[in-house]
């Protein structure tokens, strides 16, 4: 019991964030707004699944990758590939010149299901798609430039290129892949009408439920010798090397835990909103998704979640009332949070709890000293300089 | 006779060929150069470099207009002092920047990366809100439009050998300076060991300053020169970064000499097989084996080996 | 707040039914007050009508790549509903409008669309650009029961209850574009270039059909470029060694302007070489610049120098509005039409219904068209149009040197699929 | 290449060039079981060098580097470390953010692997261990504060008791004694005769005085080359070593 309270909710600090998020996203969204809301506020929270494995990822093991949004992509493509076979009944398509496939297919004079695409007709082997196919590309990415001790800016760069790769590829092959319009027009899993607003509902708490599931099992993951080693790593990976570590593995198994959140988010990004295009997981949305990270502070799980949620609405809401101004506010926000806040929302949280509490409330004193968020004071931001 | 062609068409085919994968070279080079130096020589990723491109194109549109507006019988001059100007204009805006941003950021790469990615969308938005959503040309000098007849069937474009004229220029001047003059000596020992060069009488941030204002302003001769190809909006920068930067980072990042065998190494790769195959899937190719290369040998190409 | 009026407009529905039966049947497209036309009778469905207005959603990209290409269309767009409204709006109701940016985002789009049908309400949109955003959209304007109007030529093969596409699809843009190549050009060897999406690839497809089948040409190359590509000069290179009789391009976005320049720089001009476009219109032929297009071809049913009545009566008042160095291509002129035909199948209706004005539609007229007339189609939701060639003049605007008579739109043409 | 031999560390022909510059020419090095051997020279005479190669973190042009007759070139640096060699680096180089046990703990040769650490437990073995070597580096009383808050002198010695953990049968100090304070010097001193019993000791040192209180035989290099081997007070008297370190 102690070790559940202790390594899966991480102690009094993380069973807190993690009993206010579940309040917050359970009960207090769905009360709060319409299901119109509701809905946005599940498609950003599929952003917060790449950005809680970017928080592990560059917070936490100081490993920059700018190309999440192929990891988001391949989640994504595969639970789509599957949703756009069951759209794809003969019966529905029978306006075109070969019934049952995909209906870009038969613009683009496919004859055939391609092989590719025929294990997708499973919805178990698409859902284990989603899962498998990003470890895997995350598992080859990795070996290839870890083991070779690639890192820093050269690996933000060349998982940059690779998610370029991704988008082009996709927008080369349309036969196959429905190019630049992306697999569009899902209707149903399973028999199951995504698309009413009883489903969005449903879709929503699964997704909420699904993230809080993440966050427990990143904090059980962390709350032993991991978190120490990866620590460690950050701040001085030939100590370790010559400490007897494998390094590069660690690197590799934290790479591909943040490309399989990204890729369940993908996947439940497809099914919330009903489409998935190259445009999502091209270099910019990559790099949007690491200012989710950057502005709710890195190293933070809550922060980050917060931070998808709070940037995704600013955007929503700002583009609506002064489309030009958005662009120079995320690009203040990028340049601000860098310079001024590195640790983003949690470290402001961080230093209200420490000093600003405290010091306005001398009486609480002894209560906040005990409880400081420790789960954002834990990690600083000084270890990231190489 | 061969596949129905006459040999004298094939030779001015591949002619023409080569020629242009020169020309893609030097536009690959030009973009790079400026890059090379600021990454080269103080390890900060720029991810504003595009837009400091897109700047100095606008510097020319701008002189352009203005020309055409009140003197429009200087048209065939002042494309020449455009480019200067441009160069003046974004070594001037790199200065501001640094002095403002970067230098805040020297020991935070990754940072510095993600300002720098800030800057490059305040720029666009900017470029946009002042010269509109449009692409825009300059009017150019007659002398730079049309093409040198070789031979009745070997064309070569005069912007084509502008542009490889100036990459030229350009990149001679700069390993002059480098390699042979007292800046370019103090910059190369600041990158040796900043600390010694510190104690040797040298202002190493001076030194920063100045090399991160020095490749802003060859990025914005580079865009000034780009704008006799292609046109200019406020999204080009985003166009030609990661270009730059898959050829600096398969150079390996550091020596002038990498970036420019690089640069000709994607330049006649790609070439060569978007005339083999299609365009898209040419670049995907290419993409492709440099990202595999690379993985192979992360370190780019040329990269040095140092006592650590 | 809103569930509440909806109760409202029911009650009254009921209490005015005989009355308005009687009275609307005698009643002209024009001059309409409010008062005939009750609000709970208009609006069965819970759109945003109040007894004065009528609120419709423009969607298009603000920013973004797409502002470029988009901003015709808004401008147009509001252009028609200020001329609407100047002239007492539908029926009796002023038309409000609420603007939302697309900001080039595909995703975006699907947000806002929903936001304009879900939260708005809104009685139509007029919006999309891209084929990517339409389709982005379309699964929720079909889920949602709104209604599109789509101003872009387009690749077709699309066919929704709730788009109307105001720009020509694939067969009609290309066909007797073709066919007059062939017949007064004499071409037969053809070389089809395309920036890399769905719209270029499917309507070289036809092209291609067209070109083997009907003309009995040859295809001696066909390519795509991704979006944005600045560098052609293995195309060209590949051009000059084919040595077609007619290049057929389908470049689109910034890569337009580095391929004419290009094309121009190369020796490829319309002094030995014939060049055949659907995607240049006066829009973009400003940034790449009219010496580098002088000659060549675009194919579409609109040009701003159309010489008819309309036509100029159009072009005052846009330049009017926008400025004299406005222009406007054929998108801008397709966008230009939506809201009058919004207009005339709603007051064929008598309603704001989506699917009462839906089902009004097939066959309305509309006389008073820019491009002269057009007719919606009594099925498919597209338009009978004309296409029109154009040679490019020095100075970015064209000659018009070829009509062709109406013709039917055909978004699922058999044979060329 | 080489033959098997009775020492635990046989270097032959050990070189490696940078671009043509020789940091380390065919160098020869045999080290026996429980000595402590000094390795001195000037600057740039390749002594840093030399530990790099022999912990996998340069690899050499040509030569080889045998331990306990098993080769180490070509070998990952955490091989070469699990074989039983360990090294302090010239800078104290710790875990900052950790606590005093938890860099021990991290060095303690059990879950190594990613599954390994995730299902690791602080057993009392290695809780009774971590106290142990505390205790031999005089840290007992630090062991719940962070590495960043230990004195420079302090750091130099957890690190060498991060090495203890691994109990490397080879353990390699780069500077071990740089900026301590007198006193200090004596307890490292001492800390390094003591710990040198049951395994063998290579030190980098500059300082003489020091390097006579522990050395058991005395290595000069210079320019990348053995100048001359043997005890303290052959090496002091030494013509061509007074020769190199006073001839300039």
């Amino acid at each position: 019991m102690n070790i559940l309270y202790n390594r899966i909710l991480g102690g009094k600090t993380g069973a807190r964030g993690l009993l206010v998020m579940a309040i917050v996203l359970l009960i207090g969204i769905p009360c709060a707004l319409n299901p119109f809301w509701v809905n946005l506020v599940g498609k950003y929270l599929c952003f917060a699944f790449t950005a809680l494995g970017l928080a592990l990822l560059w917070g936490r093991a100081g490993i920059l990758s700018l190309g999440q949004g192929l990891f988001f992509g391949l989640g994504g493509y595969c639970m789509a590939m599957f949703l756009k076979l069951e759209a794809s009944d003969p019966i529905s398509t029978k306006i075109q010149s070969t019934p049952g496939i995909p209906d870009f297919m038969d613009w683009n004079q496919l004859k055939h299901l391609p092989a590719l695409w025929v294990p997708f007709k499973s919805l178990p082997f698409s859902l284990f798609a989603v899962v498998a196919l990003p470890t895997l590309v995350a598992f080859i990415v990795g070996l290839a430039m870890f083991k070779r001790r690639v890192g820093g800016v050269y690996f933000a760069i060349i998982t940059q290129a690779l998610a370029l790769i991704f988008s082009l590829g996709i927008d080369g092959n349309q036969g196959y892949t429905g190019g630049r319009n992306g697999i569009t027009d899902l209707k149903t899993m399973w028999g199951w009408d995504i698309r009413t607003r009883h489903a969005q509902y449903i879709l929503y708490f699964a997704t909420c439920l699904l993230l809080l599931l993440s966050v427990a099992l990143l904090q059980w993951l962390l709350s032993g010798k991991m978190g120490k080693m990866l620590s460690a790593m950050r701040e001085r990976e030939d100590r370790l090397r010559f400490s007897g570590y494998d390094v590069s593995m660690f690197k590799i198994f934290v790479f591909c835990v943040a490309a399989v959140l990204s890729g369940i988010g993908g996947a439940l990004f497809v099914l919330q909103v009903g489409f998935i295009a190259p445009s999502l997981v091209g270099i910019v949305p990559s790099i949007e998704m690491v200012i989710f990270v950057a502005i709710g502070g890195r190293a933070s799980f809550f922060g980050v979640i917060y931070g998808a949620l709070l940037v995704n609405a600013g955007k929503s809401l700002l583009s609506d009332a002064f489309p030009q101004a958005w662009l120079f506010c995320m690009g203040g926000l990028f340049i601000g949070v860098v310079m001024l806040f590195p640790n983003g929302l949690a470290g402001g949280w961080d230093w209200w709890c420490k000093k600003a509490w405290p010091y306005l409330m001398p009486a609480a004193k002894d209560r906040s000293v005990k409880q400081p968020a420790a789960e954002f004071a834990e990690v600083s931001t000084k270890g990231q300089n190489p | 006779m061969i596949f129905g062609y006459s040999l004298s068409d094939l030779w001015s085919i591949f002619v023409m060929q080569s020629f242009s994968g020169l020309s893609l070279f030097s536009v690959l080079l030009l973009m790079a150069l400026g890059l090379t130096i600021i990454f080269g020589q103080m390890g900060v990723v720029n991810l504003a470099h595009g837009e400091f491109m897109a700047m100095g194109a606008y510097t020319v549109y701008l002189c352009s207009t203005i020309v055409q507006r009140h003197c429009p019988s200087l048209t065939p001059y002042y494309f020449l002092v455009a480019i200067v100007l441009a160069f003046c204009v974004c070594s001037l805006f790199g200065l501001l920047v640094e002095w403002s941003l970067i230098r805040f950021l020297y020991k935070r790469p990754l940072d510095s990366l993600l300002a720098t990615w800030g800057l490059s969308l305040i720029l666009q938005q900017s470029f946009r809100s002042i010269f509109g959503a449009r692409e825009v040309t300059p009017v150019l000098p007659n002398w730079l439009m049309g093409a040198f007849n070789v031979t009745s069937t070997i064309q070569l474009p005069i912007n084509g050998v502008f542009v490889m004229g100036l990459t030229l220029v350009l990149t001679l001047g700069i390993w002059f300076f480098l390699y042979h003059s007292r800046i370019g000596l103090n910059m190369r020992a600041t990158v040796e060991n900043r600390v010694m060069s510190g104690a040797a009488g040298i202002n190493t941030k001076l030194v920063d300053r100045f090399t991160f204002s020095l490749g802003c302003g060859i990025a914005g001769v580079a865009g000034a020169a780009f704008t006799t190809i292609g046109s200019t909006g406020p999204d080009s920068g985003s166009r030609y970064i990661v270009d730059s930067f898959l050829v600096v980072v398969f150079g390996g990042m550091t020596r002038l000499v990498g970036t420019i065998v690089s640069a000709f190494g994607i330049a006649q790769g790609q070439s060569i097989a978007q005339f083999f195959m299609e365009g898209t899937m040419g670049k995907v190719m290419i993409l492709l084996v440099v990202v595999v290369i690379l993985m192979i040998r992360p370190k780019g190409l040329f990269a040095s080996k140092i006592r650590s | 707040m809103k569930h509440s009026c909806q109760l409202n407009y029911k009650l009254r529905s009921k209490l005015s039914k005989l009355t308005a039966a009687l009275t609307l049947a005698g009643f002209f497209a024009s001059g309409l007050r409010a008062a005939d036309f009750p609000t709970g009778q208009v609006d069965t469905t819970g759109l945003a009508v109040t007894d004065n207005t009528i609120t419709v959603g423009q969607l298009h990209s603000a920013t973004g790549t797409m502002a470029i290409s988009e901003a015709g269309s808004i401008e147009s767009e509001r252009l028609a509903i200020d001329q609407i409204n100047a002239e007492g709006g539908i029926l009796g109701r002023q038309i409000k409008v609420i603007v939302e940016d697309g900001a080039s985002d595909w995703p975006t789009f699907a947000e806002k669309s929903k936001e304009l049908l879900e939260e708005d309400h809104v009685a139509a949109v007029f919006g999309c650009w891209t084929s990517a955003s339409r389709k982005a959209v379309l699964p929720i304007f079909e889920r949602d029961d709104g209604l599109l109007y789509y101003p872009t030529f387009y690749e077709g093969l699309e066919q929704s209850h709730d788009v109307f596409y105001t720009g020509q699809e694939a067969t009609q843009q290309i066909i007797a574009g073709l066919k007059w190549l062939s017949d007064t050009k004499h071409c037969k060897t053809f070389y089809l270039i395309g920036s890399d999406y769905i719209w270029p690839r499917t309507s070289n497809k036809i092209a291609r059909k067209v070109i083997e089948n009907d003309i009995h040409g040859r295809v001696v190359g066909e390519e795509y470029y991704p979006l944005g590509t600045t560098d052609f000069g293995s195309l060209i290179n590949k051009i000059k060694l084919k040595k077609p009789d007619a290049i057929y391009a389908i470049v689109v976005g910034g890569s337009n302007v580095a391929f004419y320049k290009q094309l121009h720089a190369a020796g490829i001009t319309s002094a030995n070489w014939t060049l055949l476009t659907i995607s240049v219109t006066e829009d973009e032929a400003l940034g790449i610049g009219g010496e580098n297009l002088t000659g060549f071809y675009s194919a579409m049913k609109y040009f701003q120098s159309l010489d008819n009545p309309n036509n100029k009566a159009f072009v005052a008042a846009f330049k009017q509005k926008y400025g004299p160095n406005s222009v406007i291509g054929d998108v801008t002129q397709a966008a230009y039409e939506g809201p009058w035909l919004w207009k005339m199948a709603v007051e064929k209706a008598h309603s704001f219904d989506v699917d009462k004005v839906v089902a009004a539609s097939g066959g309305i007229e509309f006389t008073n068209a820019p491009e002269g007339y057009v007719r919606i189609h009594d099925v498919n939701h597209h338009l009978w149009s004309k296409l029109r060639i154009g040679e490019w003049q020095d100075d970015g605007q064209v000659k018009v040197i070829y009509e062709s008579g109406l013709i039917e739109p055909n978004p699922f043409p058999k044979g060329y699929q | 290449m080489s033959s098997n031999t009775d020492f635990l560390l046989s270097i032959e022909d050990l070189t490696v060039s940078f671009d043509g510059f020789k940091a380390v020419d065919s160098l020869n090095l045999y080290v026996d079981r429980g000595e402590l051997r000094v390795i001195i020279g000037p600057n740039g005479a390749g002594k840093t060098t030399l530990l790099d190669m022999i912990c996998g973190k340069t690899r050499p042009t040509d030569g080889s580097i045998k331990f306990r007759n098993q080769e180490l070139v070509g070998k990952t640096e955490y091989a070469i470390v699990r074989a039983g060699v360990g090294r302090k680096f010239q800078t104290p180089s710790i875990y900052e953010n950790l606590t005093v046990f938890e860099n021990l703990e991290i060095s303690y040769p059990k879950g190594h692997s990613v599954l390994g650490c995730l299902m690791f437990r602080r057993t009392s073995e290695i809780v009774e261990r971590v106290h142990q070597i505390a205790e031999e580096i005089s840290l007992k009383e630090f062991l719940d504060l962070e590495g960043a808050f230990l004195s420079h002198g302090q750091k130099q010695w957890l690190e060498i008791g991060m090495l203890l953990m691994q109990e490397p049968e080879l353990i390699m100090l780069d500077e071990p004694v740089a900026g301590m304070s007198t006193l200090e010097r004596e307890q490292t001193a001492e800390l390094i005769k003591r710990i040198c019993k049951d395994r063998c000791i290579l030190v980098i040192e500059h300082d003489m005085e020091f390097v006579s209180r522990i050395a058991h035989k005395v290595t000069v290099l210079h320019l990348g080359k053995l100048l001359a081997e043997g005890t303290m007070e052959e090496i002091r008297n030494n013509p061509k070593v007074i020769d190199v370190y006073l001839g300039h």
